[in-house]
């Protein structure tokens, strides 16, 4: 059977973390290709249920990144995100999420050597840590032998 | 193999027609000639036309039984399935369930002068009983149609008006909300009920079909009625939500009433005996 | 068929539903979990609950399970190949410890899914279901389902009827059906012949209440009633009360996408709900609780009757037990019921 | 209970308000919502421990709120809400009276919305004890067992929406779960939708749950979704000093502090 190629999903905002992932192509530094990325105007933007879409949907891992904290280009977006973020994943954890499948980070714009490494570490880890076959099960497990729960 | 009432057609979309902002025509053939050959529809009738992965939702056969080999529907888009039918494009299958409700009794009509009464994008619903007329036209005595909408961009099926208007065996009045005229309009500026009253058609041996928003209903019918219209002769069509189709989801239930089994065609005479919950 | 009866011991129950296990059945009985009975499949005799009035959930999700698939499709470009209900995925199932009010509720199910166009799904389910039922011996103020044309030991839709002779007695079963004479072939010995047995006072005393009849001829001249809106000032519009009912059968029909697959399926729905008459251009025929909560009632006494010539209630209060606003349904009717026209 | 129903027929009597919002015998040992709209049916409210319907949830409702200007019987948990739906202008002094009611039954006049306030501030909101210990049995679980457990629980969920209806806090006029453009939740009720439905629901609850277990109570199938809404509340407290409703408006997740502090954000 062939390795193993972890899905990552990465949701990212414009200003920063879109543009840092920019600088790491033209600075020509090689990350994993398992990561696709989904640009949005900003962290604030990010929807929780957009990360838990992502499972549904068969991704193994998910990053969440923008602006560092002060950063942000609307202000407090990614101040907004991260308490929406302490939220989720502990919310995450309680429901048995594997919050190691999810990584937040902040990238800059002028981060495209972190960019390269957040992508490379999370896929890793999530290549050690196998498919996320708890989730999928549920996700796509055929309707009709769930109707007599 | 049996096949469940839920099972729809696989139809191919044969051509795509834009009638106004957001109101598509789409022809349709079946992809299973046997399906084609089986099947067969009345004037009045409706269906459950589906987009695989976004759903169902019900609308008229706007096209005529007489015209034989394809059906035809148009939608305004305003939900979540008629959004994804009008992203679909020429060649794409879709699904259809049907034929389900009542019919317009056009056999009962032989002899007798028609009303057409329609408003925006209600039209649909009605050109499959007036195509039906037109192609048996010996049958029936004077045919009117009254047809408005809000501007003139807001008129569908603006080729067959054309169409219509050019044959002298069928009177047609066309009108636009006050505001919604252009410059080079030729029909009438006015409210489809102040039309109507206005051409004063006569109720004598004449049925009138009304099909439109629900607020030009409500004022249509007392102009028929002061025309001289019975209740018994004015006919509508409901546009209750529904799910299945057939009589079971519950969805179209109004009174003792399933709209889905014994409509969507109504008198006004049956209209009365129903709570007002349609 | 007339109805055969036969003794089974107490000890020779558990020694049918092995014999049933043994025969590939499906069993569902009910189960407690979390202080409340549920029909569950069960694979040993000693996790069915005993000691129940009545289950939370009817045992109508066995026939007309909440997520019924009707067909699978696969988008390949503008093509779609599509595959309908898969029959063969219907097994054997065996009811156990269904109480009368449910079993009864089974043909009125069967009014809705057959009194016109015929559903076959439904239709495949309750054939291949073979019910199992126990008499009442106990009821509480909930229950009446005497009032609808009910009875605690009622063998109506069963295909064996048990009632328990006594406190620590054996059973007494009424074999009324050929499905049931089939389980019978299947354990005779177990089945033993019996002298006629008066069951009338095993059973539980549920007094009548009121009379459908008058109710649904009230109802008639009721629909613009202020007591609806009285009623149904404290109703908050869930949907509990559909979904335990064993007769209420609305649903909605959905698709579930996952790229170029997905299938179609039909989930129960309830009339309670705001949405369930929303139009897409906004109009709600139904905008209030009160037309809502009316429709209810007037849908199970007077539009069903009139159309299906069935009632749609079987008294058995699973509605009334799990309303979190308590609205009582026999509350209602009663007081509907003494109200002059 | 003579306070309750004599300052309720004040209220009717001197046309204070149209409609005093409290409790009654129900069926069997059930109490349920009374709404008093004439002096002579006061005499029916009562109240004692079995009174823990949410009553907060009926000022959000369209045909309650029509009747004009309300006054609700308010246990701690009604008050919390009332003051969380005052900061999310939901009610106001304008149209609602709030007659505190302590659990000895002892009636509370309240002026104003603001003295609501202060009295809701002088409580803390604290798991109890029972709920406290599944908590920490779930805390010890590994994330795989805990996800195995909630599964499970959920299981039986139907979706019958009795937690949305009976939550003060769940009163938008369309939850998430009725929207299909795009359908965030799916709308049948298996295991994913179910999930989905009670994770978004906590979600929403986040900072603003007043703990009053109307959710759980309300559950015909008696699945245990306030631990959901209660484990929120505990992380709340560790991660940003715990909450209280506040007339000041300012919920947990729709502020921030620039110092928040997390330990995962690389």
């Amino acid at each position: 059977m062939a390795e193993f190629e972890p899905k990552i999903v990465a949701f990212v905002c414009n200003w920063c973390t879109y543009a840092g992932a920019d600088l790491t192509g033209t600075s020509r530094i090689k990350y994993a290709s398992n990561v696709r990325i989904v640009r949005f105007p900003c962290t604030g933007r990010i929807d929780y249920m957009l990360l838990l879409k992502a499972f549904d949907e068969g991704a193994d891992g998910i990053i969440v990144s923008g602006c560092h904290p002060n950063d942000c280009h609307y202000t407090s977006g990614n101040f907004h995100a991260r308490r929406r973020w302490m939220a989720f994943r502990s919310l995450c954890d309680f429901i048995g999420i594997d919050t190691r499948r999810i990584k937040f980070s902040w990238v800059s714009a002028a981060e495209g050597a972190k960019w390269a490494d957040i992508v490379n570490t999370t896929v890793a880890s999530v290549r050690e840590l196998g498919p996320y076959d708890e989730y999928k099960k549920v996700a796509k497990k055929p309707v009709k032998e769930e109707s007599h729960g | 193999m049996i096949d469940s009432l839920y099972m729809p057609y696989l139809m191919r979309i044969e051509k795509i027609t834009c009638e106004a902002p957001g109101v598509k025509t789409f022809m349709l053939k079946f992809v299973n000639e046997e399906d084609q050959n089986n099947f067969a529809f009345k004037a009045g009738q409706f269906g459950e036309y589906s987009v695989f992965g976004e759903g169902e939702s019900t609308f008229c056969i706007a096209s005529s039984p007489t015209r034989k080999g394809y059906i035809e529907c148009t939608f305004r888009q305003s939900g979540k399935v008629t959004n994804a039918l009008a992203g679909c494009e020429e060649g794409s299958v879709i699904g259809f369930r049907g034929p389900y409700g009542n019919i317009f009794p056009l056999d009962e009509w032989k002899g007798k002068n028609i009303l057409f009464i329609a408003g925006g994008i209600a039209l649909p619903p009605m050109r499959c009983v007036i195509w039906n007329a037109l192609d048996t036209r010996e049958n029936f005595k004077d045919i009117t149609i009254v047809y408005g909408a809000k501007s003139v961009n807001d008129l569908v099926y603006k080729n067959e008006l054309k169409e219509w208007e050019i044959r002298d065996d069928v009177r047609l009045v066309t009108t636009v909300d006050p505001g919604g005229e252009t410059p080079d309009w030729k029909g009438e500026v006015g409210f489809v009920p102040s039309i109507v009253e206005k051409i004063a058609p006569s109720a004598e041996n004449t049925v009138a079909v009304v099909c439109g928003p629900p607020v030009m209903i409500k004022f249509t019918f007392p102009v028929l009625a002061k025309l001289g219209f019975r209740d018994e002769n004015v006919f509508t069509t409901l546009e209750n939500r529904m799910k299945c189709g057939f009589g079971k989801c519950g969805h179209c239930n109004v009174g003792k009433v399933y709209v889905c089994k014994d409509g969507p065609v109504f008198t006004q005479a049956q209209l009365k005996e129903l709570p007002d919950e349609y | 068929m007339n109805i055969e009866r036969r003794l089974v011991r107490k000890d020779s129950l558990e020694k049918l539903f092995d014999i049933l296990r043994q025969n590939k059945k499906t069993v569902f009985a009910p189960v407690m979990k979390n202080g409340k009975a549920s029909f569950k499949p069960v694979g040993s005799f000693s996790s069915i609950a005993e000691d129940y009035i009545q289950t939370t959930q009817s045992s109508k999700e066995v026939i007309f399970p909440r997520v019924e698939k009707f067909l699978d499709y696969e988008k390949n470009g503008k093509e779609v190949s599509i595959k309908g209900f898969d029959y063969q995925s219907v097994t054997e199932t065996v009811l156990w410890g269904v109480r009368p009010c449910d079993t009864i509720g089974f043909g009125t199910l069967n009014s809705i899914f057959n009194w016109d166009f015929k559903d076959e799904i439904f239709n495949a389910r309750l054939s291949k279901t073979i019910i199992l039922s126990f008499s009442c011996n106990k009821s509480d103020d909930y229950c009446f389902c005497t009032s609808v044309g009910g009875n605690p030991g009622s063998t109506a839709g069963s295909d064996i009827l048990f009632t328990k002779l006594g406190a620590d007695g054996d059973y007494l079963a009424e074999v009324v059906t050929e499905k049931g004479q089939a389980i019978v072939a299947l354990a005779s010995e177990l089945f033993e012949k019996t002298e006629s047995v008066e069951k009338e006072k095993f059973l539980a005393n549920v007094p009548v209440k009121f009379n459908q009849e008058e109710i649904r001829k009230k109802l008639e001249k009721f629909f613009k009633s202020s007591q609806w809106v009285e009623q149904s000032l404290k109703c908050l519009g869930c949907g509990a009360c559909a979904f335990v009912c064993p007769t209420c059968a609305c649903f909605d029909i959905q698709d579930d996408a996952h790229g170029k697959i997905g299938s179609r399926m039909r989930c129960w729905d309830s009339c309670g709900y705001s949405q369930f008459t929303v139009h897409t251009s906004g109009h709600n025929p139904r905008s209030v609780q009160s037309q809502r909560w009316r429709q209810r009632i007037m849908h199970k006494f007077s539009y069903m009757p009139e159309r299906l010539s069935v009632y749609g209630c079987t008294g058995c209060g699973r509605c009334s037990r799990a309303c979190p606003a308590d609205m009582n349904i026999l509350e209602h009717l009663i007081s509907i019921q003494e109200v002059k026209i | 209970m003579d306070d309750l129903r004599k300052r309720a027929k004040e209220l009717i009597d001197t046309s204070a308000v149209k409609v005093v919002i409290g409790y009654e015998q129900g069926t069997g040992n059930k109490t349920r919502a009374l709404f008093v709209e004439n002096s002579e049916v006061a005499d029916k409210l009562i109240f004692d421990s079995r009174c823990v319907q949410n009553l907060a949830a009926y000022v959000t409702k369209q045909e309650v709120k029509s009747k004009g200007k309300m006054a609700i019987t308010a246990t701690l948990p009604v008050m919390r809400a009332i003051i969380q739906l005052a900061s999310e202008f939901q009610v106001n002094d304008d149209n609602l009276i709030v007659i505190g009611i302590t659990p000895e039954s002892k009636i509370i006049d309240f002026k104003n919305l603001e003295e609501v306030e202060t009295y809701v501030h002088q409580f803390q909101i604290e798991i109890d004890a029972r709920n406290r210990e599944i908590l920490d049995k779930l805390d010890k679980m590994t994330p795989s067992e805990r996800w195995k457990f909630w599964i499970d629980e959920l299981s039986p969920c139907f979706k019958c929406y009795a937690c949305r209806a009976a939550c003060p806090m769940c009163y938008c006029s369309r939850c998430t779960v009725d929207f299909n453009r795009p359908q965030w939740i799916p709308v049948s009720s298996n295991e994913l939708g179910n999930l989905e439905w009670h994770f978004m629901r906590a979600m929403h609850l986040t900072g603003r749950c007043v703990d009053c277990d109307a959710c759980a109570n309300a559950c015909p199938l008696a699945i245990p979704i306030n631990l959901l809404t209660k484990k929120m509340i505990e992380d709340a407290k560790s991660d940003f000093g715990g909450y209280q409703p506040s007339l000041k408006g300012e919920n947990l997740l729709s502020t921030f502090k620039p110092d928040d502090k997390e330990n995962f954000i690389q």
